[in-house]
């Protein structure tokens, strides 16, 4: 026990990036081999970070499982710091089980296999990794390792879609994602250095996320710089979480991306913007935070409202979710300016909903289209005949994202008006807050509408011929899609266990303000 | 009285066990939900008897000071959102309150539920998802009950939805059907726009008062320290849910359609249970809406828009369980209107005799059905002969909700009338008793044609017409019971129960009154009603003819249902989806191909451009180099001069 | 003594001129051998500032012959490797005109 | 200061190094055609063997050789080392080049070798002339190498154009050592600084030589406005050689320009900190430059060039934020210098090996590498990651590590520009990527965008099929093998645990930074 506490959090970022490496070896014509040995890989992941979210003491609360190591000295002092807390804890928890998902639902990669599953591993430690350090630039390193493979495993194993009035190939979908995505990061790398001198400017010339937290919370950082310096993270990070006008990226991303990879980017990557919100934005610089949560409050509600309409005229499945994706992350964007803990406290636990929620739906959307090889949502009727276990768990997963009780994302969309409600974020005259919980809780409503229209349209009422071929999932297929859905269940009707974890670090992320 | 804690869970219970392994189970798991559902009216008796028993100084129990009632919480919790610690924390809890309201609910549900589902044993025997439909059940019966035992708004709110859910999964429960799907979908729909008001309300009242607890909301609005334009505002919220689910105009349109769902189901969710729960809810936070007193009158006057619409659309209907779908609707108007009329009593009371007698009239048209497979009243006629049962238990249903004395509606409505004639204008009682004539000549119509009418000639079924078998009549007979003999529990009865009005009541202690004036009009107008149907529809003695042609263009407007399902319809395709394609059109052409592809371009373009510099020529190299050096240096010093 | 400035001001007229060259022909050789002027510009700015180092004309500071001699050797190396070049340019293509050496451009 | 035997003895390295140079040449003269190879060993041996010599005895020496021409000291031992490892690898890539495209290889190895040695005297030269002839030496060297491919019209020209331009500005940096000379007498570094702080003898004449001084350097560094003759010179160029003027003559250019502006401007703050803002914007326009044209470019070698400059940019954002003793800043520009040159030589031995196969060097040429050589595919995409600055890879340790010390130094607004430059680069490099693993090899079927109204396409997997035999791409020799081999355990080491290299690197720093 005491050994792997030591390492545990080392190991969990060490096994996919190993793994990505040692696949690199394997033989090119044994695409079986490169699965399994994939699949042990994900394995390993998923249990260690069962093994961190169990492990976390949340009445302890803090960081856990910590670990340091000297990486480069004074002056810019990095290190190679890794840390849980109750905001990471789930969202380790998170990837590993979308991770392993995304690895089974693999299984039907023929092409390049090997490679595939170096890039999706790769990604996997990168994401690990971001959500474990505690270092800026091992943050960054990190977050940037996870954007990389994205690039190929959509360019490559992606797919274009000829929309009639206009085409969507995946060479664009995968630029635009990579650049955009990129984009975003040269907003943190700078807001990052600018962090750095500031801090240095006081004497703490450091990019430890402890030591920089601690700077803040004294007082040390000028509160002027700090306003300068929230908006590059926000908007950074904000792109990678979908933040309007910033999230084009990701429906074209998902419609150009293979199942595995859109339920790792909607599932995971998404959150890693978030994640960064609040992890860097607003524990380091809680000042600008303060100043600029009505605007992040505001641009999540527009998030929660323009998605959510914006699905509601979508044709193709991919389309549908990838929108909806925006409009589910807005709730995430506007838990986390709520300030309050119930707010921010759903904000993570819809990280966590969401991140479930939407790998399940893309494991479904693939499995439609690798049957039927289109997924234009007018054009496929009556599924529920031919694909009786993908459609019922389509409408599972519709009803988890339009907020059913039952399911994870009622309690963190809840708990996200709740906090909205009682926030007291304005500006100016207007309660920002108030004003977002009252159009978030619209939002909700209106994607009720766009998820029942879907359902309705696609998967019941009378299947044409053309459809009559179609088989059911297969059996990993049912057995990933089964999982996702006892885990939005177990979450929906006892969320204890996951916010008692959150709310410990919740409150001390929120003592700051 | 805690025990009452089993009656929602044992059908939580039943629900999974159903899903996974009903198959495999004897009776494809039905026996199972009914099981549960008869240990839950079982229980229900329990605690009755257990809450009668009770006294202020029994455990758990008080007597509350908002509402004036003795009523007992049971608490489970549930999870913590925010830290205990924490100033700001709330801990939800799966809350029960025992009073007489939740009782009285219920009573009916798992009574209305058990009939049904028996009745279902019968009705939906052999279809191939008998156990999904079974599962639903108990889901529905599990989250209704919930519902009406919650003591927070959240955990209503949780229950409410739930049962929108069901309601949605037992409408569309033959989803091939295209009618069905979409039915399903609407009723979803519509209901969620309704939600979206609730769930303001509700966290509208949570930022006033800092929790979910109902008692908590009761005690602040009852000492008067709410704000009194947030009590407003949420209770009209709240109404909006209200509207949604009790079909309340403009949220209407979704229960004539929600009849493409077994009739059952009809019977049980769209006119006993889930349409209520907006009657219940606003009867529930009686005390806030007493307290803005703008929202009770917003409650009356969408009653009574609702209960008159709806009367009028039921007349032209011709489908019958359209017929029945609008008589709900106009029924849980009245109800609303009573409310709004300070009548909690006589809403309830209403609502109870309501739901027994709708049920019956759902079963009987099922049973109708089931051996018809026929649905619009002018295919039918003069059915009694072959189903001499059916025949008489709806005309049962049918004349007690019309009025007739001493079957239970006429109790009930006399109370509502009562309640209308004291509590408002008197414009409101007037069109009140319009509203009870209407019922009772749409009531008249649908008895009297189906069952009594002549039969069409031209048709001729490809099976004998039969009276229902044994599992749809016991429930149907049981319900027919209650249906004749509900009203009675209306009087002072001996020991601590003591009749309706004094066990359901709002602050006065008594909440029973028999206006005279208005009993003997009321009876008047129904006995008229129904005479006049007979003359109509069984002697063909009066033609309506005359009066059709003279008022056609008004009785189109009707029979097409005011428009309203065409106004959304436009509004959805017009302007809704409009809007939708316009922003999604946006999305792509100004968010994306502007605004992200614009720069990506420029910069690509500005590098096509910009290599043309490198012109391949030496000399201009060394030019470009000597020109650098020049400005270099004119720099280098000036810098230092 | 001549003043400092008058070699100064040669220096820099046949560097200007040399560098007119560079700039406006477009012959190959021709360019090489204005570079060689500007080159030669150099070194009389080396050795006029070399004896004028001490303010009165006698050579006290060698350091400016010895930079010209190399610059001188270089020079040479460099014409001689540029001719070399041309050389194998006109053998190849039959032009040293500039203006059509351009199979590489943007 | 040590006497003449000791200077020799310091010098021993350079001696043998021209010792070797001349020993290949001899040496070609008596063997056979077939048995050229051996001139490669005995380069590769002799650089290696020199590579051990100079760290066994140059190792802690803190010397300045005949009254303060040359330096022997941590710096230039540090970038000895690298000249020697580089000639190594350069060699070993070009070995299967040569053979194939060029003839006389026995003085492609020896000239190779006298650059080195122009190379190595550059990192030490603490002299204006001393640094002059070992910059021309370099020059000459590649003036050749350029045009050695003598049939090659592209070759001949690039040689000729390189060699006017080089000449050219030459005669501009001359004439800026002449006002140098003119104005203080001599021509060292520590008479330039001390100058400048006393203002005995500063003057316009100083100033504007010292600014001629920087247009000479610069046209080596291709520094915008003297960067023009690069990207032709670069696609002229056999590509081996195009690697060697990519990595070798850049960095000794920055060697040489690092002690100058270290040793030299730096210390005198007042006029330092006057003339930082123009190097800066200098380096701003730079990088802007390189990476915007890059965009628009079709031919590898020339996407190389420019991609090139834009690194320069970076660099020279690096020097515009020097200040005395603070070495974070030149242990950014040594280890980016590291880094550049580890990563560019794992692109150019894959370009190489992909030219030898081929012969093509236009980016359209790679399509579907991936499928036809996985190994030169994956090589040259890790390349790629890591000149846009990705991690896990040097590029992305390398420019934080540089970006960090210039915005440390003041030049935030200048560090943010990097980034977005830095952003910039990434299309054009991914747009390589991008023929390698998505576009189809020739002669494999295209692929078709599945449409919705379309026909059921085929399996969604199907596309890419495995390319004809014709199109496949032999492994690399075992030459390129090892090279990429090297270059990508480096890559790799940098990205994830460079520190034991900026311990090294420090000590360089220390030596041209004292105080520091």
């Amino acid at each position: 026990m005491q050994a792997l506490d030591q390492a545990a959090l080392f190991l969990i970022v060490l096994a996919p990036l190993a793994g990505s490496l040692l696949a690199m070896f394997m033989s090119r014509d044994r695409p079986k081999d490169a699965w399994y040995f994939a699949i042990l890989v994900a394995a390993v992941t998923l249990a260690l970070s069962i093994y961190i979210f169990v492990r976390y003491d949340y009445t302890a609360g803090g960081y856990q499982l910590s670990r340091s190591f000297g990486w480069l000295g004074a002056p810019l002092d990095i290190n190679l710091s890794l840390g849980v807390d109750g905001i990471s804890a789930p969202l380790v928890l998170l990837n590993g089980i979308i991770l392993m998902g995304g690895v089974l639902i693999a299984q039907t990669i023929k092409h390049r296999t090997r490679d595939f599953f170096v890039l999706l591993l790769a990604l996997g430690a990168g994401v690990f990794g971001v959500f474990i350090v505690r270092d800026l630039f091992f943050l960054f390193f990190f977050y940037e390792l996870a954007v990389l493979p994205m690039y190929l495993l959509i360019g490559v194993w992606g797919s274009s879609t000829d929309f009639g009035t206009f085409l969507r190939t995946k060479e664009y979908g995968a630029m635009k994602l990579m650049l955009y995505l990129v984009a975003g990061s040269v907003l943190i790398w700078i807001g990052i250095l600018a962090l750095y001198l500031e801090a240095g400017q006081q004497g703490v010339s450091t990019f430890d996320m402890a030591k920089l937290s601690d700077l803040a919370r004294d007082g040390g950082l000028d509160p002027t710089v700090q306003r300068w310096i929230f908006p590059l993270f926000m908007i950074g990070f904000g792109v990678l979480a979908g933040l309007w006008p910033f999230h084009t990226w990701s429906p074209d991303g998902h419609v150009a991306a293979p199942t595995s990879v859109s339920m790792l980017h909607a599932g995971v990557l998404m959150k890693l913007g978030a994640y960064g919100i609040i992890r860097v934005g607003m524990d380091l610089t809680p000042a600008g935070a303060e100043f600029w949560m009505p605007v992040l409050i505001g641009l999540g509600t527009v998030n929660v409202l323009y998605g959510a309409i914006s699905a509601m005229s979508q044709g193709d499945l991919k389309y549908v979710i990838g929108y909806s994706s925006v409009s589910h992350m807005g709730y995430v964007l506007m838990g986390i300016a709520t300030l309050h803990p119930i707010g921010v406290a759903g904000a993570v636990l819809q990280m966590f909903s969401h991140g479930i929620m939407t790998a399940l739906f893309f494991v479904l959307v693939g499995a439609i289209y690798d049957r039927a090889h289109i997924r234009d949502s007018h054009i496929l009727n009556g599924l529920f005949k031919r694909m009786g276990v993908v459609s019922f768990c389509f409408a599972i997963a519709g009803l988890a994202s339009l907020g059913l009780p039952g399911f994870s994302g009622f309690i963190a969309e809840f708990m996200v008006f709740t906090g909205a409600f009682q926030s007291d974020v304005r500006l100016g005259f207007v309660p920002m807050a108030l004003l977002a919980g009252g159009l978030g809780v619209v939002g909700a409503a209106i994607t009720a509408v766009y998820i029942l229209r879907l359902l309705a349209r696609t998967f019941f009422g009378e299947a044409d011929r053309q459809w009559a071929h179609l088989t059911d999932a297969s059996p990993v297929e049912k057995g990933v899609a089964g999982a996702f859905v006892l885990i939005l269940v177990v979450v929906g009707v006892w969320p204890e266990p996951f916010l008692r974890v959150i709310n410990v670090s919740v409150a001390t992320l929120l003592e700051a303000f | 009285m805690e025990l009452a804690w089993l009656i929602p869970v044992l059908s939580f219970i039943a629900f999974p066990i159903i899903v996974f392994w009903g198959k495999r189970l004897p009776g494809g798991g039905a026996p199972l939900a009914i099981g549960a559902i008869a240990a839950g009216f079982a229980l229900f008796w329990v605690a009755l008897l257990g809450f009668l028993a009770a006294t202020p100084d029994t455990e758990h129990c008080l007597t509350d000071a908002a509402t004036g009632t003795l009523a007992c919480n049971f608490q489970r919790a549930w999870f913590n959102a925010g830290l205990p610690g924490l100033p700001d924390s709330v801990a939800l809890s799966w809350g029960m309150t025992i009073d007489p309201l939740a009782l009285a609910m219920l009573g009916m549900v798992t009574l209305v539920a058990l009939m049904v589902q028996i009745y279902s044993l019968g009705y939906m025997k052999g279809d191939p998802h008998f156990g999904w439909y079974y599962a639903c059940h108990a889901l529905f019966a599990a989250a209704m009950l919930t519902l009406v035992l919650a003591d927070s708004f959240l955990l209503l709110y949780v229950a409410w939805e739930l049962v929108g859910a069901c309601s949605y999964l037992l409408i569309g429960f033959w989803h091939e059907r295209p009618a069905a799907r979409e039915a399903a979908k609407k009723a979803f729909i519509v209901t969620r726009l309704g939600d979206v008001g609730l769930l303001l309300g509700i966290l509208l009242l949570w930022r006033e008062v800092g929790s979910f607890s109902m008692t908590a909301a009761f005690e602040l609005a009852h000492s008067g320290e709410m704000s009194h334009g947030v009590a407003t505002a949420s209770s009209l919220l709240m109404l909006l849910g209200a509207m949604g689910k009790s079909a309340q105009f403009p949220f209407h349109v979704w229960l004539p359609d929600a009849m493409e769902g077994p009739t059952p189901v009809s019977a049980l969710i769209h006119a006993a249970t889930m349409v209520a729960a907006g009657v219940y809810l606003v009867a529930r936070a009686f005390p806030i809406f007493q307290y803005s007193g703008d929202a009770l009158m917003a409650v009356a006057i969408v009653g009574l828009v609702t209960a008159l619409m709806a009367s009028t659309i039921a007349l032209t209907s011709t489908d019958l369980k359209r017929i029945l779908a609008y008589s709900t609707i106009s029924h849980l108007g009245l109800m609303m209107l009573s409310l709004g009329a300070g009548g909690y009593t006589a809403a309830l009371f209403h609502l109870l005799a309501h739901g027994f007698s709708k049920a019956l009239l759902f079963l009987g048209a099922g049973s109708v059905l089931h051996s018809t497979e026929q649905q619009d009243i002018r295919h039918m006629g003069g059915l009694r002969k072959a189903m001499p049962l059916t025949a008489l238990l709806f005309s049962l249903g049918a004349m007690s909700l019309g009025g007739i004395p001493i079957l239970a509606g006429f109790w009930s409505k006399d109370e509502v009338l009562s309640a209308v004639s004291h509590g408002l204008h008197p414009v409101f009682i007037v069109l009140a008793l319009v509203t009870a004539l209407l019922s009772a000549l749409y009531m008249a119509r649908a008895m009297f044609v189906v069952f009594f009418g002549p039969s069409p000639e031209s048709e001729h079924h490809d099976h004998p017409v039969h009276d229902a078998p044994l599992a749809m009549a016991a429930p149907m007979v049981l319900l027919g019971v209650l249906a004749a003999g509900f009203g009675l529990i209306s009087f002072n009865w001996p020991g601590s129960f003591g009749g309706i009005g004094s066990f359901l009541f709002y602050h006065e202690p008594e909440g029973f009154h028999f206006t005279w004036w208005l009993g003997i009009l009321s009876t008047i107008l129904a006995v008229a009603a129904f005479a006049f149907g007979y003359l109509v529809y069984v002697r063909k003695s009066l033609s309506l003819e005359g009066f059709r042609r003279s008022f056609a263009p008004a009785i189109r407007v009707v029979e097409r249902k005011y428009y309203v399902d065409e106004l959304y319809q436009w509004v959805v395709d017009r302007v809704v989806m409009v809007f939708s394609r316009f922003i999604a059109l946006f999305d792509r052409a100004v968010v994306n191909d502007v605004l992200v592809n614009g720069p990506a371009n420029s910069a690509r373009r500005l590098g096509v451009a910009m290599r043309l510099h490198v012109t391949g020529h030496v000399y201009s190299y060394a030019l470009v180099m000597a020109l650098g050096a020049a400005a270099l240096a004119i720099l280098w010093w000036w810098r230092v001069a | 003594m001549v003043p400092l400035t008058y070699f100064q001001l040669l220096s820099a007229a046949l560097f200007a001129i040399g560098l007119y060259g560079v700039l406006a022909r477009r012959s190959a050789v021709l360019i090489v051998l204005s570079i060689e002027l500007m080159l030669n510009a150099v070194n009389i700015n080396l050795i006029a500032a070399a004896s004028h180092m001490d303010g009165v004309g006698r050579f006290s500071n060698f350091d400016g012959q010895i930079i010209a001699i190399f610059v001188i050797t270089i020079a040479a190396a460099e014409v001689g490797l540029a001719l070399a070049i041309i050389l194998r340019m006109y053998r190849n293509r039959a032009t040293v005109d500039v203006d059509e050496i351009n199979l590489m451009k943007w | 200061m040590p006497g003449l035997t000791e200077n020799l003895l310091l010098l021993t390295p350079e001696f043998a190094l021209t010792g070797l140079a001349l020993l290949v040449l001899a040496v070609d003269l008596f063997l056979p055609e077939s048995r050229k190879g051996w001139l490669a060993l005995i380069s590769i041996v002799g650089l290696l063997g020199l590579a051990v010599l100079s760290v066994v005895m140059l190792q802690g020496r803190e010397e300045t050789l005949y009254g303060g021409l040359l330096a022997v000291d941590r710096f230039a031992l540090v970038f000895k080392v690298f000249f020697l490892g580089l000639g190594v690898l350069i060699i070993l890539s070009s070995v299967d080049f040569v053979r194939k495209h060029l003839s006389h290889p026995g003085e492609f190895y020896g000239i190779l070798l006298l650059s080195i040695l122009g190379m190595n005297f550059m990192a030490q030269a603490r002299e204006l002339l001393t640094a002059y002839i070992a910059l021309e030496l370099l020059s000459f060297s590649l003036y050749v190498l350029t045009a050695y491919a003598r049939s090659n019209p592209k070759s001949n020209e690039a040689g000729l154009k390189y060699i006017i331009i080089g000449a050219f500005s030459s005669a501009l940096l001359l004439y800026g050592l002449s006002m140098v000379y003119s104005s203080l007498g001599t021509t060292s570094f520590a008479a330039i600084r001390d100058a400048l702080a006393s203002g005995a003898g500063a003057g316009p004449t100083l100033w504007v030589g010292l600014a001629l001084l920087i247009v000479g350097l610069g046209f080596k560094l291709a520094a915008v406005p003297f960067h023009m003759w690069a990207p032709d010179v670069y696609e002229g160029a056999s590509l081996p050689v195009t690697a060697y003027l990519a990595i070798g003559s850049k960095a000794a250019a920055f060697a040489l320009v690092l002690r100058l502006f270290a040793e030299g401007i730096v210390p005198v703050v007042d006029i330092w900190s006057r003339w930082q803002i123009i190097v800066a914007v200098m380096a701003a326009v730079t990088m802007l430059v390189g990476n915007l044209v890059a965009l628009a470019q079709r031919n590898l070698k020339r996407l190389m060039a420019y991609s090139s400059i834009g690194h320069v940019g970076f660099l020279l954002a690096g020097i515009a934020a020097l200040g005395p003793g603070d070495t974070l800043v030149a242990n950014g520009i040594i280890l980016y210098l590291v880094g550049y040159a580890v990563t560019s030589i794992v692109v150019f031995a894959a370009l190489i090996a992909f030219f030898n196969h081929t012969g093509q060097e236009e980016i359209a040429d790679l399509a579907g590498l991936a499928d036809r050589q996985p190994f030169l595919a994956a090589a040259l995409a890790i390349g790629m990651f890591s000149l846009s600055g990705l991690p896990i890879f040097a590029g992305f340790t390398i420019k934080f590590y540089l970006f960090t010390a210039v915005a440390r130094a003041g030049f935030l607004w200048l560090a943010a520009l990097a980034v977005f430059a830095s952003f910039i680069s990434l299309y054009y490099y991914l747009q390589v990527i991008r023929q390698m693993y998505i576009q189809p090899a020739p002669g494999a079927p295209p692929e078709q965008s599945h449409g919705h109204a379309a026909e059921p396409p085929p399996d969604s997997n199907a596309h890419g099929a495995a390319p004809d035999a014709a199109s496949a791409i032999p492994s690399p020799g075992w030459r390129l093998a090892l090279v990429l081999g090297l270059g990508l355990a480096g890559v790799f080491w940098l990205g994830v645990y460079p520190a034991p290299l900026v311990a090294i690197i420090e000590g360089a720093s220390r030596a041209i930074l004292p105080g520091g």
